[in-house]
């Protein structure tokens, strides 16, 4: 694998990784300053990415491959197109911003290392989600962005609130992960193919296989839980108990993206059917409206911004969902400009609450010349967020009001749906950058004034790159719209983008409509707000509240349930098993009919019956015997009867262990229960007593039947023809059960032996070691009954 | 061999070429565990030395193993007979990738328990056998992994039984004895069932070498009474493997013992279960899978749920770590439902995975009752900061057992997905997912509660109360360097897992496509 | 095989055989356990080592009679040692006999 | 000779039936003792009457089978035989002075039944 | 004969599992060992029966000259008889020592490792 | 005495294992040969009475087998009664011998002796409880044993 | 039960039975019998000795601890299997050697060997087992 070009990527890929491992002891050695060298990493990324661009651009496709588990068809690899390089570009320069941003708002913090750790590791699988080719592999870093967001979420771990944050969104990415490796499961099987790349040149393959509704739904499953779609929208919001550069930089600029880049991804071999353009634009249509409408409800500028997140991943969604071209061109536009703005909006409302001391906008007021320099960016992203001209937003809100007016019909309600979100954005993106630095300065927690490069370097280079993109537009499309909007399409496509529309058209009425309603909206802001407080209070429920009561239930569920199943009684249990085994014997014996149908008399001699009569009698005596005493007594009877069968029926050498081992066992029994200090009577209710009595009869049955059938059957003994043929004549022995023992089947015997040593070993480590603890008030229990034994001893 | 004075044809009996000295590997890993075993009990009073001769011949098992594995790759399946009787006469050893492997894996973990035991068994602990027991119940364990004979393989079930009993009252608490009652009548009650399968098998094909059952049944069909005795089968190794409903003694009995024995039993009993079922139902009655295909989804499936809800439903973290072992058995079986070639890869897989995973997980819940003075959820906290390094290790083996990457559990769970899915088993790849995602959620509580958590139930937020003073010994090697090394394992297999996807393809293709097993026994006769 | 032989060793069967019986009838009959000890540890020994000796004389083998010899011998030793066992053990526990015993000397002593 | 021959075997065939017939009811005899009891210490004595006859048993089978291998059995019998009734003798004593309450129970039933039991 | 001795194996299961299922955890022992017994019938009949003629070579004679009972389930029964013995020692110390830890035979009172009225699972976060 | 006989018994195996063979007719005659060696070292070790006691233990066996005859016959007569009337009754039995050996020889035979029965012997060795299933006289009973196989042990080991 | 006449009985009952123990394992591979019964009589032995004289008389007559004897019966039993492997054949082939002692011949093979493992295991086992529940506390 080359150190250069395309080949690199995976080293650009692993490179965070490294970092990830490097940061803690970087940290402890320069403090905060660790960050400027570490910065280094994402930045070289970028540059490396930078570097593909023009080749991209002009429609190149890389897809460098390393082998990984071949004997699954797992690779390593990568692709690379224009959306993939975009994603990577962001991930990796608004990166670099993040460490940067991340050294100085947590300066001091015991565990910023462990931070910049967790960020790197974030970054790393970023970068692997967006360029993976490989499903499985796209799948792992998929996978590991929920995990390493759940730690950077839960960071401030000690509150509850991140706790259930950092849960929530893993169970619910998480969740919707498994949904996607289904779903990448299905396609793998449907195309036969393992990568992106080659699915992607499957053509109609999936749209037109029977499984198509059931893949879609999958990876929707996927990409609408990581994008935070209604009604999976809540996670992001609490995900803000996050630090200030975790929320900046997961859930605005990328991971959030990661459902989106998903289907913009997929779009040339799901997209365009039906059910996409359906449920897309709906999904999403419903989130832009919901996260604005829920975004001014806001007083915590973090909360707002993260609503308007929802929101424009709502709009995200809804313009690729249409799978119109101008619709998806105002998408490239809109993804781009999105990261920016709000990727500096988040580190301004950082910047906020780290030197004010709070994020609470009505709290916040006249910060301006305390400021100036966040000030400053704060204007450039809020305005490019509002869709205002000279910002690459304002470009955006263009193409994507001119993608979704053209097509006429149904788009109208879509359009009302965008003009409405943006207007709403709009008034956030006011609230956010203007209301804390404008009006008459309010007293703050804490006195505030400039934070350090480290924290204002990120809003100023993101802010002023949205301007720069506006600025440059043809250079904007060319080297990025484009690309991605070709790679969205599947086919190469040719973007132009102005800044300055060259029409009047329906667009940019859109355009001032939005900007009038916005600013109409922002004057009743609080109205707006109280509004919306009546209506959610109204609502009274929520998914948030559901995530709740879902997990609860779960738990609540589960606990019931296992009380049911693990009741903790040995008589319970055992029934339960016999019930099982006696379903087991009578089931297959009746569904295949191999109830044996008739019964030889055989020719038994008198003694030989009544053998088997006093063993029966003997179980007879176990079973009616009014106290245990008595069945132990009792046991022996059935043994010797036992024993005798075996006797008469060939086999003295069983006979002999018989006799042996069954007296043995009454001899243990009984120095045993020298020590037991019984309640006489067996109290056995009627009930049970017939249930256990019908359970123990099915079994009998079962198995008398079973053998019955089987020994009905010809028999194969040329085992024991072979034993007998050699017993003598190879191994030395006229005993052929012995022989059988020692020789032709000593393994058995090795390991039986090796049970009777651990018997003694169990009984004596029983009998031996005591319990540490609530030893004596198990004593007292027994030790009127030792006390009498040992007197009783002594007298014998 | 002493000549005989009647005249016989020794050829007809026994096998006359030579034995390679490699093939002896089949048998070393018996041997050594029995022999060290053995010595360490004649020394049994020697408490100091124990621990070094147990690790001596875990450490050789370990390469005994390996070696074993290594040979069993380049020539595939190897056979032994012992006593030199031809097969199906004398007991076959007969190794395929399957044994071999699971035989390596839990040799691993007995070594690792063998070293956390330093620690953890006091000298009462090693005067009652904690490391006869540990090294025998290796010899059940090995014994089963390789017999090539059905009764064999009830004999070595016993052996891992009574080592399993012995360690399971290792010190006699009161609920050791209560949990190990029912440990004991419901395993006792699981053998004997298999027992009783055995003889009425051998009443109806007359043999009890495995290989042999594979021809005889398929010959047969399962038109006689096979099938109630391959369900007999079924019920039995089900109820070793812990699957529901048959599952009662594992959540009454784990929780109890010395954690690392515990720990022992989470990796390696319910697999034997396991892996008795995949060489029974996969290769000896092929057919009666086949039959039984819906009914071992359905308990695969139950077992999965009943499993992670339990685990869900639990106060200890001990017993939720238990009631994880069912789940994961489910997913095993999930696997021999599925029947297919990379279905078996996929449960061999999750059982190498879940050997591992549960041993280091119930060794790290002991760190966290040395750290944080306590098995419950309500009582733990603050561990986070206690050890951050602990934290990452429990944080990691969480994730491995919930299936993600880049652990060990993610690649068995891809595979048991895909082949569900490829084979059309939706509920069952369903059922996986849902129960990764219980999973998760059941490791997340513990992290949040444990970790995150500032100090037990009830404390305010945002502060840490949690006074952690770490038991003596909690920060010895002897406690780290076996985590360490199951973790590393676990990380290995999620990272690299090549060598076990090839090594599990075999073992899942011998038992699908049994000829190389057949022949390995019987030579190249066999069609 | 000799016919005496054969025929004595007949005899002998049936007698143990009665012996045997006859220790039974008396375990049943007999009132206390004291009582029915007689009957066992007296007529049972007898019945079961003359079937031996039975076995014995047919066996026609040094070795068996030897054998089973032995086994005689080793009853004749165990049979009074049990039931002086059992009885002492029987008699400590609290069991008296029957209200027709009408010397109980030990009784004198217990206490 | 050969006559007399025949006579004698039939003569030691039809003993050997007969003595099985009599120990087999002398089995259900006892068997019958120890499940009436009505004393712990009945059935132990019932129980080593048992293995006394199941001694003659094996003998009588012995003769009738010309295996005489069975002499081993019997002993063998005989020993663990002794055995079991001495452990069950300490059994009797010591739960008697741990005052178990079957015991106590089967004491005061057979004082007020006035004699040891039927 | 293997017909009459099956029901009687049925009969000795049934017995066995009525008390296994009991509370009284003598009588489970009890179960226990008739179930050893169930068992090692039940492979002695599997393998066929044959009145004896007991599988030993007789001392002139190198093979066995007329057909004798089945050696193998002969030496299977022993290893499963052996094994059972050990088993049911230990569940009978493992009884005694339970009794005297937790005062009582009956498992529905032995309820240390599983207790009654377990509180529910913790909730929130 | 008893580490004679075991020597005696090792010499027995130690025979058997010489010649290869531990049927016990060759134990057996092992036994008689290392009596015979026991005897010829008699002066060495001590050995004069051993051979002599030997025999005596033999000739007590077969009183004892004579004594269970007539026991047996004595209790079939009993049980085989259409009615059983007795009086039985258990006895203190004042002891003479005061060894081990022979308290344990005399309860032995006591049991085999029809119509008795050793129950115990008590702390201080000098009363023997034996159960009678039939004891009219006491005292006629106790004579009969002081008479019988008492004198006779005491002439046998004395 | 400590009675005198039981006491003085029971050594010799003992030895009686430990003789016809090894007898009965010795002739195990031609008649009834091998090291599992011989093991269990053995054992018997000892439970009697026990019951008689106090477990510390059969502790000092055995003077091993029996799980050790136990132990060591496993360890020969392990061992015996061992020989074939000088022999280029599978572990367990029974191997035979015909000694000639004084003019005697006899055989001794690793089936042999085995079978006294099996031996020495029953009888530790089972002699600690009936031990262990015959005394109180203390080892
Ligand atoms: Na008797
Ligand atoms: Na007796």
């Amino acid at each position: 694998m080359a150190l250069t070009g395309s080949e690199a990527t995976v080293f650009a890929v692993l490179a965070p990784f490294a970092a990830a491992l490097v940061a803690p002891a970087l940290t402890r050695l320069m403090g905060a300053n660790a960050a400027w060298p570490l910065a280094l990493v994402p930045a070289g990324i970028f540059l490396f990415f930078a570097g593909l661009v023009p080749d991209v651009a002009a429609g190149a496709r890389y897809t460098p491959t390393l082998e990984w588990v071949p004997s699954y068809g797992v690779t390593l690899s990568f692709y690379i197109d224009g959306l993939s390089t975009l994603f990577a570009l962001l991930i990796s320069g608004i990166g670099t911003f993040i460490i940067l941003y991340a050294g100085g708002y947590l300066k001091g913090h015991p565990h910023q290392g462990r931070f910049l750790s967790f960020l790197f590791m974030f970054m790393g699988a970023m970068l692997g989600l967006v360029l993976g080719n490989d499903l499985i592999t796209l799948f792992i870093f998929w996978e590991l962005t929920s995990i390493t967001s759940f730690l950077l979420i839960g960071f401030d771990h000690l509150r509850a609130a991140s706790r259930r944050a950092a849960i929530q969104a893993l169970v619910v990415t998480g969740g919707g992960g498994l949904s996607l490796l289904a779903g990448f499961l299905v396609i793998m099987s449907v195309t036969g193919e393992a990568s992106m790349s080659a699915v992607l040149a499957s053509g109609d393959v999936l749209r037109e296989h029977a499984l198509y509704p059931l893949i879609l739904l999958l990876v929707l499953g996927g990409a609408f839980t990581k994008s935070a779609q209604f009604p999976f929208h809540f996670w992001l919001p609490n995900a803000m108990e996050a630090p200030t550069p975790v929320s900046a930089f997961l859930h605005s600029a990328t991971m959030v993206k990661a459902g989106v880049y998903l289907l913009m991804r997929m779009h040339p071999v799901l997209g365009d059917t039906v059910l996409w353009t359906t449920i897309l634009p709906l999904f999403g249509g419903a989130t832009l409206i919901v996260g604005t409408l829920l975004a001014v409800r806001q007083t915590d500028l973090k909360l707002m911004l993260a609503y308007t997140t929802v929101a424009s991943l709502g709009l995200l969604v809804m313009l690729t969902g249409t799978s119109w071209e101008k619709a998806i061109e105002g998408a490239a536009l809109y993804l781009l400009a999105h990261s920016l703005f709000k990727g500096a909006l988040f580190m301004v409302a950082g910047t906020i609450d780290h030197e004010a001391g709070t994020r609470d906008v009505t709290r916040l007021g006249g910060l301006r010349k305390a400021m100036p320099i966040t000030f400053a960016a704060a204007c450039l992203a809020a305005l490019s967020m509002s869709g205002l001209p000279p910002f690459v937003g304002f470009i955006a809100k263009e193409y994507l009001y001119a993608g979704i007016w053209g097509e006429g019909g149904v788009p109208l309600t879509l359009t009302a749906v965008a003009v409405i979100g943006n207007a709403l954005m709009l008034v956030i993106a006011a609230a956010v950058a203007i209301k804390p630095f404008l009006g008459p300065k309010v007293d703050t927690p804490k006195h505030a004034h400039e934070g350090p490069l480290l924290l204002y370097a990120g809003p100023v280079v993101l802010s002023l790159t949205g301007l720069a993109a506006a600025l440059l537009a043809h250079d904007t499309g060319v080297y990025f719209i484009s690309p991605v909007v070709s790679s969205i399409l599947g086919n190469q496509v040719a973007v132009d983008v102005h800044l300055v529309p060259g029409y009047i058209g329906a667009a940019l009425i859109l355009s001032v409509v939005t900007v009038v309603l916005g600013i109409v909206l922002f004057l009743k802001i609080d109205a707006l707000r109280d509004a919306m407080a009546r209506l959610l209070a109204a609502i009274g429920w929520g998914p948030d509240k559901g995530f709740d009561q879902a997990i609860a239930g779960i738990v609540a569920f589960s606990g019931w349930l296992t009380r049911r199943l693990q009741g903790g009684r040995m008589d319970v249990y055992m029934t339960m098993t016999f019930l099982v085994t006696a379903a087991a014997l009578l089931v297959p014996l009746t569904l295949t009919g191999n109830w044996p149908d008739t019964l030889e008399m055989p020719g038994f001699r008198f003694y030989e019956w009544g053998v088997l009569a006093i063993a029966l009698s003997g179980l007879f005596a176990v079973l009616v015997a009014r106290t245990r005493l008595t069945a132990i007594v009792s046991l022996g009877i059935q043994g010797f009867a036992v024993a005798l069968v075996f006797m008469l029926f060939g086999a003295p050498d069983l006979s002999f262990t018989q006799f042996m081992v069954e007296t043995l066992s009454v001899v243990i029994l009984a120095l045993v229960m020298t020590r037991l200090n019984l309640q006489p009577r067996d109290h056995r209710p009627m009930l049970p007593r017939l249930f256990h009595g019908a359970i123990a009869l099915a079994i009998g049955v079962g198995l008398a039947g079973l053998l019955i059938r089987i020994t009905q059957m010809p028999f194969d003994r040329s085992l024991s023809d072979f034993f007998e043929q050699y017993s003598r004549t190879i191994a030395h022995g006229r005993n052929i059960v012995n022989v059988i023992l020692v020789d032709f089947r000593g393994f058995d015997t090795f390991g039986e032996i090796a049970v009777v040593m651990l018997a003694g070993l169990c009984v004596l480590a029983l009998i031996r070691v005591r319990p540490t603890k609530d030893r004596a008030a198990a004593l007292d229990h027994a030790a009127g009954d030792e006390a009498l034994q040992k007197s009783g001893e002594a007298r014998l | 061999m002493a000549a005989s004075n009647y005249n016989v044809d020794l050829s007809l009996a026994m096998r006359m070429d030579p034995v390679a000295p490699g093939d002896w590997l089949l048998v070393a890993p018996l041997v050594i565990t029995v022999l060290g075993g053995a010595l360490c009990l004649m020394t049994r009073k020697n408490t100091d030395a124990q621990p070094k001769v147990a690790i001596i011949f875990l450490s050789l098992l370990v390469a005994a193993c390996a070696g074993l594995l290594a040979r069993v790759l380049d020539k595939g399946v190897i056979t032994m007979v012992a006593g030199n009787w031809l097969p199906p006469f004398g007991i076959a050893f007969t190794v395929d990738a399957l044994g071999a492997t699971l035989a390596l894996t839990s040799s691993v973990v007995a070594l690792a328990a063998a070293v956390y035991g330093i620690g953890d068994v006091d000298s009462s602990g090693r005067r009652y056998g904690f490391y006869p027991f540990l090294m025998l119940l290796m010899t059940g364990v090995c014994g089963a992994f390789l017999t090539g004979d059905i009764f064999n393989l009830y004999v070595w079930f016993e052996v891992l039984l009574i080592s399993s009993f012995g360690l399971l009252v290792l010190g006699n608490e009161r609920a050791q004895l209560d949990g190990a009652v029912k440990y004991a009548l419901l395993n006792i009650i699981a053998t004997t069932l298999f027992l009783i399968a055995t003889g009425l098998l051998y009443g109806i094909l007359g043999t009890l070498n495995m290989a042999d059952i594979a021809i005889k049944a398929r010959e047969a069909g399962l038109q006689g009474p096979l099938m109630t005795v391959a369900v007999l089968y079924f019920l039995a190794f089900a109820m070793k493997a812990a699957a529901f409903p048959v599952n009662f003694w594992l959540p009454a009995s784990y929780h109890t013992p010395r954690i690392v024995i515990a720990a022992v039993f989470a990796g390696l009993l319910t697999k034997v279960g396991v892996y008795a079922l995949l060489r029974i139902f996969a290769l000896l009655l092929p057919d009666a899978r086949v039959a039984l295909a819906d009914v071992i989804a359905l308990v695969a499936i139950a077992t999965m749920l009943t499993g992670v809800l339990g685990a869900l439903a639990q106060t200890d973290i001990r017993r939720l770590l238990g009631y994880l072992v069912i789940s994961g058995i489910g997913s095993m079986l999930a696997g021999l439902a599925i029947g297919t070639t990379p279905a078996l890869a996929g449960t061999i897989f999750y059982a190498v995975h879940s050997i591992l995973v549960m041993t280091a997980l119930y060794m790290a819940a002991g760190v966290m009752r040395g750290l944080g003075g306590s098995y419950s959820l309500r009582e733990l906290g603050g561990l986070y900061r206690a050890s951050p390094a602990f934290a990452a290790v429990f944080l990691m083996l969480g994730f491995a057992v919930s299936g993600l990457p880049p652990f060990s559990g993610f690649w068995p769970k891809v595979l048991l997905v895909d082949a569900a899915l490829v084979g059309g088993h939706g509920w069952i790849a369903a059922s996986i997912l849902v129960t990764g995602l219980l999973t998760t959620i059941a490791m997340g509580r513990v992290w949040i509660y444990a970790f995150w958590r500032g100090g037990a139930e009830g404390t305010a937020d945002g502060q840490l109360t949690s006074v952690l003073v770490p038991a003596p010994g909690m920060t010895s090697a002897s406690i780290w360097l076996p985590i360490g090394l199951l973790l590393g394992l676990v990380i290995l297999l999620g990272v690299q897992p090549e060598f076990m996807m090839q090594v599990s393809g075999r073992g899942a293709s011998t038992l699908t496509e049994p000829l190389g097993y057949l022949r390995s026994v019987f030579g190249g006769a066999v069609q | 095989m000799i016919p005496v032989f054969e025929i004595a060793v007949g005899v002998v069967l049936v007698v143990g055989s009665i012996f045997s019986l006859i220790a039974s009838i008396g375990l049943l009959r007999l009132k206390d356990v004291y009582m029915r000890m007689h009957a066992g540890s007296k007529a049972g020994t007898l019945g079961s080592g003359l079937m031996l000796i039975a076995l014995a004389i047919h066996a026609h083998q040094i070795d068996v009679i030897t054998r089973a010899l032995a086994g005689v011998v080793f009853f004749l030793l165990t049979a009074p040692v049990a039931a002086h066992l059992l009885a002492k053990a029987a008699y400590e526990a609290g069991y008296r006999p029957c209200s027709d015993t009408h010397i109980d000397e030990m009784a004198k002593n217990d206490d | 000779m050969s006559g007399v021959l025949g006579y004698s075997s039939l003569f030691l065939d039809i003993c050997v039936n007969i003595s099985l017939a009599i120990l087999t009811v002398s089995f259900f005899l006892i068997v019958v003792r120890i499940v009436r009891g009505p004393t712990l210490p009945d059935r132990v004595v019932a129980l080593d009457m048992l293995v006394a006859v199941g001694i003659g048993f094996i003998a009588a089978i012995g003769v009738q089978t010309d295996y005489f291998l069975y002499v081993d059995i019997a002993i063998a019998l005989g020993l663990v035989g002794f055995l079991a009734t001495v452990a069950f003798a300490r059994f009797v004593l010591n739960r008697g002075l741990a005052r178990d309450a079957t015991i106590v129970d089967e004491i005061s039933q057979t004082q007020t039944e006035g004699e040891g039991g039927r | 004969m293997e017909g009459v001795f099956s029901i009687v194996i049925g009969i000795f299961f049934a017995v066995a599992v009525y008390l296994l299922m009991s509370r009284q955890l003598v009588r489970v022992l009890l179960g226990i060992a008739i179930l050893g017994n169930a068992v090692n019938l039940l492979i002695f009949t599997s393998g066929r029966l044959l009145r004896e003629v007991p599988p030993i070579i007789p001392e002139a004679l190198q093979v066995p000259d007329e057909t004798i009972a089945n050696p193998l389930p002969q030496a299977l029964i022993l290893t499963a008889i052996v094994i059972s013995f050990s088993f049911f020692a230990f569940l009978l110390v493992l009884a005694f020592r339970a009794y005297q830890e937790l005062g009582t035979d009956d498992t529905s009172e032995m309820r240390v490792a599983e207790p009654t009225g377990e509180t529910s699972p913790p909730q929130g976060y | 005495m008893t580490s004679l006989f075991l020597i005696n018994i090792l010499l027995a195996l130690a025979w058997g294992a010489v010649t290869g063979s531990f049927a016990e007719v060759n134990l057996l005659f092992g036994f008689l040969l290392g009596t015979f060696a026991l005897y010829i070292i008699r002066e060495q070790v001590g050995t004069s009475r051993y051979t002599r006691r030997l025999w005596q233990i033999v000739s007590l066996a077969l009183l004892f087998v004579y004594e269970l005859l007539l026991s047996a016959l004595r209790v079939a007569v009993i049980v085989l009664r259409p009615k059983i009337e007795l009086k039985p009754g258990i006895i203190a039995y004042p002891l003479t011998v005061d060894r081990d050996f022979e308290i344990t020889m005399l309860a032995n035979l006591i049991t085999l002796t029809p119509g008795t029965l050793s129950v115990d012997v008590s702390d201080d060795r000098k009363t023997l409880y034996v159960h009678c299933i039939d004891v009219p006289d006491k005292q006629a009973t106790i004579d009969d044993i002081k008479n019988g196989f008492e004198r006779k042990i005491l002439e046998a080991f004395r | 039960m400590r009675t005198i006449i039981f006491r003085t009985i029971a050594p010799y009952l003992a030895a009686l039975m430990v003789l016809f123990s090894i007898f009965v394992l010795l002739r195990g591979h031609n008649e009834p019998g091998g090291g599992f019964i011989g093991g269990l009589i053995a054992a018997s032995a000892f439970a009697i000795y026990g019951i008689a004289c106090g477990v510390a008389a059969v502790r000092r007559a055995i003077s091993l601890h029996p799980m050790s004897i136990s132990a060591a019966g496993l360890f020969v039993a392990g061992l015996s299997g061992l020989p074939s492997l000088f022999m280029a054949q599978p572990f367990m082939t029974s191997q035979w050697w015909y000694l000639n002692l004084f003019g005697v011949e006899v055989p001794l093979s690793t089936p042999l060997f085995f079978d006294i493992g099996v031996y020495l295991v029953v009888v530790g086992s089972i002699t600690s087992i009936a031990l262990a529940l015959e005394e109180r506390e203390s080892d």
